[in-house]
């Protein structure tokens, strides 16, 4: 039995919409697998990749989830991008006990106890990128440009919040603006960014537009000869893999808000540029955020297998509070209570080589917010996945865990 | 629907096997009157001011040269094609010209169409299944059923055009000439007051134009038939009134003898030799 | 001209055609008579490659053409280019083609190079010419069959395969087909290959009947030889 | 005798149960539910024989797609209408009961708010949108689960049949609506949870959605509800309304003149339609776990005409191969060979339609055949 | 920004002279400064951008030559540093290892790999100034395209020292346009400081900055000035708002070009010939993704690959149409729907094809020099070029097909072998030619479309995906088996799509546009322009 493989599920999309930004994840997954059985496996063991595809589709994410924990009986999964995908998840890990690593940047407003959030959370990326517009650049007026779904909205709600609360912001000084998934006419949109950056006021743009809308969206801001240096344009989703197809000339000085770029430098991120070069035969092959991401995790769960000495999921899941590995940008990433970790910031400007200069970063690490500060319904709200809270939204003010604990206190109740 | 139309359909369910008669009132005039009727298709007047009657019971034919409007005429009856302007009655109470084509069909006018168009996936017995007069809305369809007396009156058709052989074959198999009997069964099962036949022995026989004749000649008196035609020998062996149609107006109308001897027609229609040809 | 021999043909599992040999003699025009569904327009299908054969020859002698050429052998494209025109059952006009464009496909099968449509379909037909612009569709069915017999005629056949072209045709200028047919055998010594029921028409025009039943010939000769038994005994239903 | 030819001689005068292949289609679905619900319960896990409760809850929904291409089958395959916004019923029947199971969720949402779902606080709206009123009374949402779709058939099937919208015409509108739909779903404004959709349901009826017991029943509803509406469907099929249907798909302007009002039987059978692939919606969201708006894209639509061609279109049985067959090999596809699995759907997609132009269904009519009667049958020429 | 403006154009006034005359006497000694150079170099390399900025100012102010390359290759992030301290230029910045030349000496050192490498770093302030400088140095270039970019960076960027120096410039100045921004770029710092001159002069102008420069006016404490302001303000706005009008039309035929350019091909093969050709969007991806290879294979010459894609994109999507064609659609004559099924099969296919020989990834394709940025209408109206060129080309593509469609025997083949095959191949046509001919047309067309998309959106494996549905949509609003339909759908389409945008916002605008497409269909249920007569009613 102790000679079985280790399996790590791999989950995420291959095919369809979101292949473009994920398969380079399970690759890299893959990869940081591959180095691990060289380095001789874990307590002894060797490490298997079980690869799915869920080709997009959410409803099949929750499907092949289950297939995973439940067919293959994986001990790990890495995986997903989209948070409705998390969503339709996150109830089969729930249920079937099961570890699962997301590696992208969400909205917050969640902390699962089966769920390692290693992405940023709203408090480790867009907060500190206005911030730094505010103060670095002198930004006074915000178009808040971005996908209609949750992550977009929710952080908006958040830096509207911000914006007008910490620094006075007035509303006039804030355009919102929605599209849809894969929008790809752009034309009014920047026309009227154009307009709204042209009242005088230093104007810069927030962007949290998803994926593939990104191209166009870039194309149209440099056809219409919106300058980085008259407004520049921020982004939160766009990273060196969006870059790649992209025409990055115009874009030059343009902004992004990460936890890690490519082009940092620092001993560590070059080796695993190189591995990731070499593993993928690829010369041009780049790196972005959510590979490190996925680095950290798992390292960080490789590291909490060791100190647990199994892979069982509730051992192991205790022992990962606290754990503190390397991350590519030359610091140290620890697992908090609340299963986000901390992340440095950093602020790139596009360069035309399709890599970001970094021209600013926090001082130190910022521990990710499960729950965000800005928001009423979540502000009383903490979690706490240590024992005896065990809790992953626990209510400061009334002193008590809701949500599903409560039911199954009840339960308990009932039982009893 | 109106009132009255809901009324009589409720009637139907009743005696379906009769000819409705108690739907069209006939008892002031003729069962099918045409006044100033005019169509244009992109400035072309392919109906020109036509004025036609049909008496009750009375089998017309109507001939006239290529193009001359005759289809088009059943097309406007039918309720296919609106006419620019005139009016069209079925009896003294039914403006036709107000009414959509099931509504016309469930009238009691059935009609024959010039290229015979039949349910090519159905098999010739549903073909004439779904002819028959029946209560033809949603629910009564869905559950009617078949009945003994449905299926012989089926058979009985089925052996007037001489497809028995062929019953469960689906339609689309047919050869030409049998779609054209498969076309005249259809219209033997639904049993209108008022029959409008357009070209019905095209690609038969000389004998099997012998039988439609009969067929037809035996339906008039107690239904209405209107035939078009271009078969001078069946039309002269049927034909008590014949109307000629020429640019989409009446040429000439009277006995088959006064009309094939009228210049006009012999001029645009006939042609010299027509004797010879018949 | 055309020799037919042998000819099996099946739709699916039904047996349509039987050993059916037939002789098409040139500058001669022979009438193929018979009841509905016996088989004569799969027959002509059958020569005009619109359905398959299972076995048999189709022996075609062209007039021009050196030697005689086995049809079978030929895709359907290629017969209507050896000279062969065809005037389907049913017109089978392209509805949405204008009339001046139905009659341009027939240019498709012209080997002399001809573009434009010949005069003479015009002068046969002048209500074509009338309604050149107006779509096949939208013509009366008479008018449609005058279309499908004058697009044939575009191709100027060496042989001519009419399937019952006087139906729902006016008299006088069923008549006029028959002349003009009658024309074109003497003048210019076509073949005509023509199915007909319609007896008036078949004896004033053809040199030769044939009457098939279930699927293969059961008389044949002179149209002077079609006896009012002989239509008796196969025509009569 | 075959169902596609429909050439049996007492066919029309018998109703679904009297025939033979909808019999063996209906004994082959009860079986296999049997079986199934004998190898997961009976059988102990670790046999080799059992099947998992993963296993049920995949067929589960299997079975519920299976329903779906009933529907589309009814209206494509007998009524000529190829509606490529099928997904919109299919969705809004899955919302219906996606609002029940949020309902359920009460104060255990993460937020615990006892009246609004998670998402509605996350988005801070403070009461409940109008038409969510009602959906936490079981009665209520089944209801709407047939009768949303079903009015929404109602009303867009009015307009378009009554102005006489056929052919690719109608295939497109009915994309057009899905797509708005979709479009529309996805706005969080609208109150349905936006991209998100609705997730994270914890119970149905009272029994817990996690546990193995629901999840069978939940398999066991929806092979039964299959086997409702594929009578159902056959009843209307093999009615005379069935050839109505027919005739109208052949030669709408043809009925006509014969009598019927084509315009109300298409609307009927495309309202029944609807409702059938509400029903599925509603049966495939508690399975799943998940509804949102992914299910209104156009592609969807077309994925479920696919798979009613790939199985064989107008036989309706083909549709629940076609759907069980792609579903399942995407399934396997996508665990065994994720990298190309697109490959193989792809390619299966081209070989059945170059080789099985009937679709699976044509196939075993052709077996069928041959083994009732050896002599090979030369393929029928397309004539025109 | 101001700041560095005032900043650097006051260093430069200082050597203004030094600066128009370096450009002639361009001499001899340069080898003894190096070292003061290495100082100035050295002074970049800092921490904190505030010393950068100064140290571009000193770099600006001494009298070195290569001062203006080096701020350039700052600028483009190419002045870089190795790890034993040499200042040098990165040549090339693509791929692992990058070629550098020494700055100082120009010397080749080869290819260094990144590690190797520092770069000095530069922010969004820092470009700016830089700009600014270089900027300030073409206000006295020879080229007059030079002194206008310049001049336009002016505007609104005046300060009161500066005045006088521009009012000389103004005096010299004799190119028109040059001295118009000048002037407006002194009447815009005149307006804002609440002078009547400036306000008088800048009636009637679009610019953003006038309207600002306005607007400030207006506020002014002096009532004649404010009236006046605020009287300009008022027929700006109403200038505005025609321009927003145009602006919009063009957005929407755009848009609208971009749906005609998808569909068109598909109006053939699907429009002319029935074949519901699902993998229609792939082909306009092979389309798209041979304009990156061709810009691949001539790297440097994005504008030249750009147009050798259009003979080869063309090409390449005919071939696979082609061999759609033979391998899939031929076996279905006479099923068309069944050519739903194999074609969404094929673009399955295509679609993982791209994604396994290619990459899941997007591809980078460039825009050429002369396709991007704006034709300049007037100061509130712009019209972007590549959108200009992609109309431009949707309706060559258009007339082209029109003609096809219309003179060859092609076009008359296609409708008869679609309305009745076997009729068709009886008159002679070759039916089987017609169709391989028809369809790789059709196909081709799809090619040209992805490399017009190439200039617009993603390259990637879900492009084609992007655009199946809107171009279905686009032929049959239009009406099947019309042409021009699909033309007018699709301008029409994209118009009411862009005028509804922004007042209803991107999602319910297209939301409304779907909804209007049903309630159309309703009125004319055979599209735009529908097939009419007895044929098409049946
Ligand atoms: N939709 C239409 N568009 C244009 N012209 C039409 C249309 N429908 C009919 N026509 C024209 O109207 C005229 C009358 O046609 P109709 O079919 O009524 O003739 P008909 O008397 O039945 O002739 P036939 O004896 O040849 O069948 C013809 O010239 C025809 O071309
Ligand atoms: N596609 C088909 N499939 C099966 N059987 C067919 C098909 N077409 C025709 N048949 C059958 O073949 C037989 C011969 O048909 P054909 O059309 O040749 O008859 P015909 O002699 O031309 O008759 P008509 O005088 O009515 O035109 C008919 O019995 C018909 O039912
Ligand atoms: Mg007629
Ligand atoms: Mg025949």
């Amino acid at each position: 039995q102790e000679e079985d493989p280790i399996k790590v599920g791999i989950l995420h999309s291959l095919s369809g919409t979101m292949a473009i930004s994920e398969t380079v994840l399970k690759d890299t997954v893959e990869m940081l697998i591959e180095q691990q059985n060289e380095a001789g496996g874990l307590l002894g063991r060797e490490l298997e990749a079980v690869v799915v595809d869920p080709a997009s589709d959410w409803p099949l994410f929750a499907e092949r989830a289950r297939e995973l924990l439940d067919q293959e009986e994986v001990d790990v999964i890495f995986g997903n991008w989209t948070s409705v995908s998390r969503k339709s998840v996150l109830p089969v890990v729930e249920e079937l006990n099961g570890l699962l690593f997301y590696p992208v940047q969400y909205e917050g407003e969640e902390s699962s106890e089966n769920v390692f959030y290693t992405g940023a959370a709203p408090n480790q990326q867009a907060i500190p990128a206005v911030e730094y517009l505010i103060n670095q650049v002198g930004i006074e007026r915000f178009a808040l440009v971005g996908t209609d779904y949750v992550y977009p909205r929710t952080t908006n709600r958040i830096l509207e919040a911000f914006l007008k609360d910490e620094h006075g912001i007035a509303d006039e000084d804030i355009m919102v603006n929605y599209t849809p998934f894969g929008h790809s006419d752009w034309q009014n949109i920047v026309a009227e960014i154009r307009r709204f950056g042209e009242e005088g006021k230093p104007t810069a743009v927030i962007s949290t537009v998803n994926g593939d809308a990104n191209v166009p969206f870039y194309t149209e801001l440099s056809n219409q000869g919106i300058d980085a240096a008259d407004i520049p344009v921020i982004a939160f989703s766009v990273g060196e893999q969006e870059l790649t197809g992209i025409d990055t000339g115009p874009l030059v000085g343009h902004l992004a808000a990460w936890n890690y770029f490519m082009s940092v430098d620092t001993d560590a991120n070059y080796d695993f540029i190189d591995a990731w070069i070499e593993y993928t035969g690829d010369d041009m092959a780049v790196t972005n955020d959510p590979m490190e991401a996925h680095y950290i995790g798992f390292n960080m769960w490789a590291e909490a297998v060791r100190k647990a000495g199994t892979t069982d999921v509730d051992t192991v899941k205790d022992a990962i509070i606290g754990v503190t590995v390397p991350n590519l940008s030359g610091g140290y990433a620890a697992m908090m209570p609340n299963h986000h970790i901390t992340k440095p910031v950093l602020i790139g400007e596009i360069q035309d080589n399709g890599q970001f200069d970094i021209v600013w970063q926090t001082p130190s690490t910022v521990a990710g917010d499960a729950w965000s500060d800005y928001l009423p319904g979540s502000r009383d709200l903490i979690a706490d996945w240590r024992k005896p809270m065990e809790c992953g939204n626990f209510n400061v003010v009334n002193g008590s865990c809701g949500g599903s604990t409560a039911a199954e206190e009840a339960e308990a109740a009932l039982a009893e | 629907m109106s009132f009255f139309q809901s009324l009589t359909e409720r009637d139907r369910v009743f005696d379906f096997m009769t000819p409705q008669a108690s739907k069209v009132d006939v008892r002031h005039g003729p069962i099918l009157y045409m006044e100033d009727v005019t169509v244009s298709f992109d400035g072309f007047k392919a109906i020109n001011n036509l004025n036609l009657t049909i008496d009750d019971g009375e089998l017309r034919c109507i001939i006239g040269p290529n193009g001359a409007g005759k289809t088009t005429m059943m097309d406007i009856i039918t309720g296919k094609t609106r006419p620019n302007s005139g009016s069209v009655w079925f009896g003294s109470r039914h403006n036709l010209l107000n009414m959509n084509e099931p509504d016309i069909a469930s009238l009691g006018i059935g009609r024959k169409f010039q290229k015979p168009t039949v349910f090519e996936a159905l098999s010739v017995f549903e073909n004439l299944e779904l002819a028959m007069a029946a209560d033809k809305r949603i629910l009564p369809t869905l559950t009617a059923r078949m009945t003994g007396e449905i299926k012989d009156r089926i058979d009985e058709v089925l052996e007037t055009i001489g497809l028995t052989t062929l019953r469960h074959q689906p339609a689309g198999i047919l050869s030409h000439g049998q779609k054209q009997w498969l076309e005249i069964g259809m219209l033997l099962m639904q049993r209108p007051r008022l029959l409008l036949v357009d070209e019905p022995v095209a690609g038969m026989t000389e004998q099997e134009m012998e039988r439609t004749a009969e067929l037809l000649t035996g339906l008039a008196g107690k239904q209405s038939v209107v035939v078009v035609e271009h078969d001078m020998g069946f039309v002269r062996s049927i034909a008590r009134q014949v109307t000629v149609l020429h640019q989409g107006s009446v040429l000439s109308e009277g006995t088959m003898d006064q009309v094939s001897s009228d210049p006009k027609v012999v001029e645009v229609y006939l042609g010299a030799d027509d004797e010879e040809a018949a | 001209m055309l020799a037919i021999e042998k000819l099996n043909q099946f739709y699916g599992e039904s047996h349509t055609l039987w050993d059916l040999d037939l002789e098409v003699p040139a500058g001669q025009c022979t009438c193929v008579m018979g009841r509905n569904g016996v088989g004569k327009t799969t027959l002509l299908k059958a020569v005009m490659g619109e359905v398959a054969v299972k076995s048999g020859a189709l022996r075609y002698t062209s007039t021009d053409s050196s030697g005689e050429i086995e049809l079978t052998q030929k895709a359907v494209e290629a017969r209507s280019r050896l000279g062969i025109g065809y005037v389907p059952q049913g017109r089978q006009i392209f509805p949405l083609l204008t009339v001046e464009e139905n009659l341009r496909t027939g240019l498709a099968a012209r080997r002399d190079g001809v573009r434009k449509i010949p005069e003479r379909v015009y002068e046969l037909f002048p209500v074509l010419e009338e309604m050149k612009n107006r779509r096949g569709g939208d013509l009366s069915g008479g008018q449609q069959q005058q279309l499908a017999i004058g697009r044939a005629l575009v191709i100027e056949p060496k042989l001519l395969i009419l399937d019952e072209p006087g139906e729902g045709i006016q008299p006088n200028i069923v008549a006029q087909i028959g002349q003009v047919i009658r024309q074109l055998i003497n003048e210019d010594g076509l073949t005509v290959l023509l199915v007909e029921q319609k007896l008036p028409f078949a004896r004033k025009y053809a040199d030769r009947f044939v009457i098939m039943d279930r699927g293969r010939p059961v008389a044949k000769g002179e149209i002077s030889e079609l006896s009012n038994e002989l239509i008796k005994q196969h025509l009569t239903v | 005798m075959s169902l596609t030819t429909q050439s049996s001689a007492n066919f029309w005068l018998t109703r679904p149960f009297s025939e033979r292949s909808t019999q063996i289609f209906l004994v082959v679905l009860l079986a296999t539910l049997a079986l199934v619900t004998l190898l997961h319960v009976a059988v102990p896990a670790g046999n080799p024989l059992h099947i998992g409760a993963y296993t049920v809850n995949l067929f589960g929904k299997y079975l519920s797609y299976a329903l779906l291409a009933v529907a589309v089958d009814l209206v494509w395959g007998y009524l000529g209408i190829l509606s490529l916004g099928h997904g919109a019923f299919f969705a809004i029947g899955g919302y219906a009961m996606g609002m029940y199971l949020m309902r359920q969720i009460g104060d255990r949402g993460t937020y615990g708010d006892p009246v609004l779902p998670d998402f509605m606080v996350f988005l801070s709206w403070d009461s409940l949108p109008w038409f969510w009123h009602g959906f936490d009374m079981a009665w209520f949402a089944f209801a709407m689960v047939l009768l949303a779709p079903g009015l929404l058939a109602l009303v867009f099937g009015f307009l378009a049949f009554r102005s006489r919208v056929t052919g690719v015409y109608l295939s497109i509108i009915t994309q057009a609506l899905t797509f708005a739909l979709m479009l529309a779903f996805f706005r969080n404004e609208m109150g349905f949870g936006g991209n998100n959709g609705l997730t994270d349901f914890r119970e149905i009826l009272g029994f817990d959605l996690r546990t193995d017991a629901t999840r069978l029943g939940l398999f066991l509803a929806t092979g039964i509800a299959l086997a409702l509406g594929f009578i159902l469907c056959r009843a209307i099929v093999t009615s005379k309304l069935g050839r109505v249907s027919v005739a109208t798909r052949d030669a709408e302007a043809r009925t006509r003149f014969l009598g019927y009002r084509v315009e109300r039987f298409q609307l009927f059978v495309f309202v029944v339609s609807a409702m059938l692939a509400g029903l599925a919606g509603a049966l495939y969201v508690p399975q799943v776990g998940i509804i949102n708006p992914s299910e209104f894209s156009p592609i969807f639509s077309i994925e479920i005409v696919l798979w009613v061609a790939l199985g064989g279109r107008a036989t309706l049985y083909g549709a629940v191969i076609g759907a069980i067959l792609v579903n399942y090999a995407k399934t396997i596809f996508t665990g065994v060979m994720p990298d190309a699995w697109l490959f193989a759907l792809g390619g299966l997609f081209v070989f059945v339609t170059v080789f099985l132009p009937k679709g699976v269904a044509g196939l075993l009519e052709h077996l069928k055949r041959r083994r009732h009667d050896p002599t090979p049958t030369p393929d029928k020429e397309a004539t025109a | 920004m101001r700041r560095f403006l005032s900043l650097t154009l006051m260093c430069l006034l200082l050597l203004g002279i030094t600066v128009t005359a370096q450009a002639q006497t361009d001499n001899e000694n340069s080898t003894n400064d190096d070292a003061a150079a290495l100082e100035l170099l050295e002074a970049l390399d800092v921490e904190s951008y505030a010393a950068k900025g100064e140290a571009i100012t000193a770099i600006l102010q001494s009298d070195d030559e290569r001062a203006r390359d080096w701020l350039q290759a700052l600028l483009d992030g190419r002045l870089q540093r190795t790890d034993d301290g040499r200042f040098v230029l990165v040549l090339e910045n693509r791929g692992r290892d990058w070629p550098v030349a020494d700055v100082l000496t120009g010397e080749a050192l080869g290819e260094m790999s990144r590690r190797e490498l520092d770069r000095i770093g530069i922010n969004n302030n820092l470009r700016n100034q830089l700009r600014s400088a270089i900027a300030v140095v073409d206000l006295y270039s020879p080229s007059v395209e030079r002194r206008l970019t310049s001049a336009e960076r002016l505007l609104g960027e005046v300060d009161a020292d500066l005045v006088p120096t521009l009012n000389d410039l103004i005096e010299q100045e004799e190119d028109d346009q040059v001295r118009y921004r000048l002037t407006q770029a002194v009447a815009i710092y005149r307006a804002e400081e609440g002078e009547m001159a400036g306000v008088e002069a800048l009636d009637g102008s679009l610019h953003p900055r006038s309207r600002v420069a306005l607007s400030r006016a207006a506020n002014s404490d002096d009532p004649v000035v404010a009236n006046a302001a605020a009287a300009s303000l008022a027929g700006i706005e109403q200038q505005l708002k025609i321009n927003r009008g145009l602006e919009t039309l063009y957005f929407g035929l755009s848009l609208g070009s971009v749906l005609v350019l998808a569909a068109i091909g598909l109006a053939i093969t699907f429009g002319v010939m029935g074949v519901i050709n699902m993998a229609h969007g792939e082909l306009i991806m092979l389309g798209a993704y041979t304009t990156w290879a061709m810009q691949q294979l001539l790297p440097g010459q994005p504008g030249l690959a750009l147009v050798l894609s259009i003979p080869a994109g063309f090409m390449v999507s005919a071939l696979a149409g082609i061999a759609i064609e033979r391998g899939v659609i031929q076996f279905l004559k006479g099923r068309p729907l069944e050519t739903l099924l194999a074609t969404f099969g094929v673009s399955l296919i295509l679609q993982q094809l791209v994604r396994t020989v290619i990459s899941p990834q997007n591809r980078t394709v460039i825009t050429p020099e002369w396709m991007s940025g704006s034709l300049v209408v007037n100061d509130a109206l712009s019209l972007t070029l590549n959108r200009m060129f992609v109309l431009g080309f949707a309706l060559v593509v258009f007339a082209g097909l029109m003609l096809i469609m219309r003179r060859t025997r092609l076009g008359l083949e296609v409708r008869a072998v679609t309305q009745n095959r076997a009729m068709a191949r009886s008159m002679g046509i070759r039916a089987t030619r017609v169709d391989i001919m028809t369809f790789a047309l059709g196909s081709g067309v799809a090619g040209l479309a992805g490399v017009a998309l190439s200039q617009l959106t993603n390259v990637g494996p879900n492009l084609g995906q992007n655009y199946i549905i809107d171009s279905f949509m686009v032929v049959v609003f239009g009406g099947v088996g019309n042409l021009w339909g699909t033309l007018v759908a699709g301008l029409s389409l994209g118009v009411i799509n862009q005028v509804l945008e922004p007042w209803a916002g991107a999602v319910l605008a297209k939301i409304i546009v779907l909804v209007f497409i049903i309630l159309f269909i309703q009125k004319r249920p055979r599209g735009l322009f529908p097939q009419k007569g007895r044929a098409a009613e049946g």
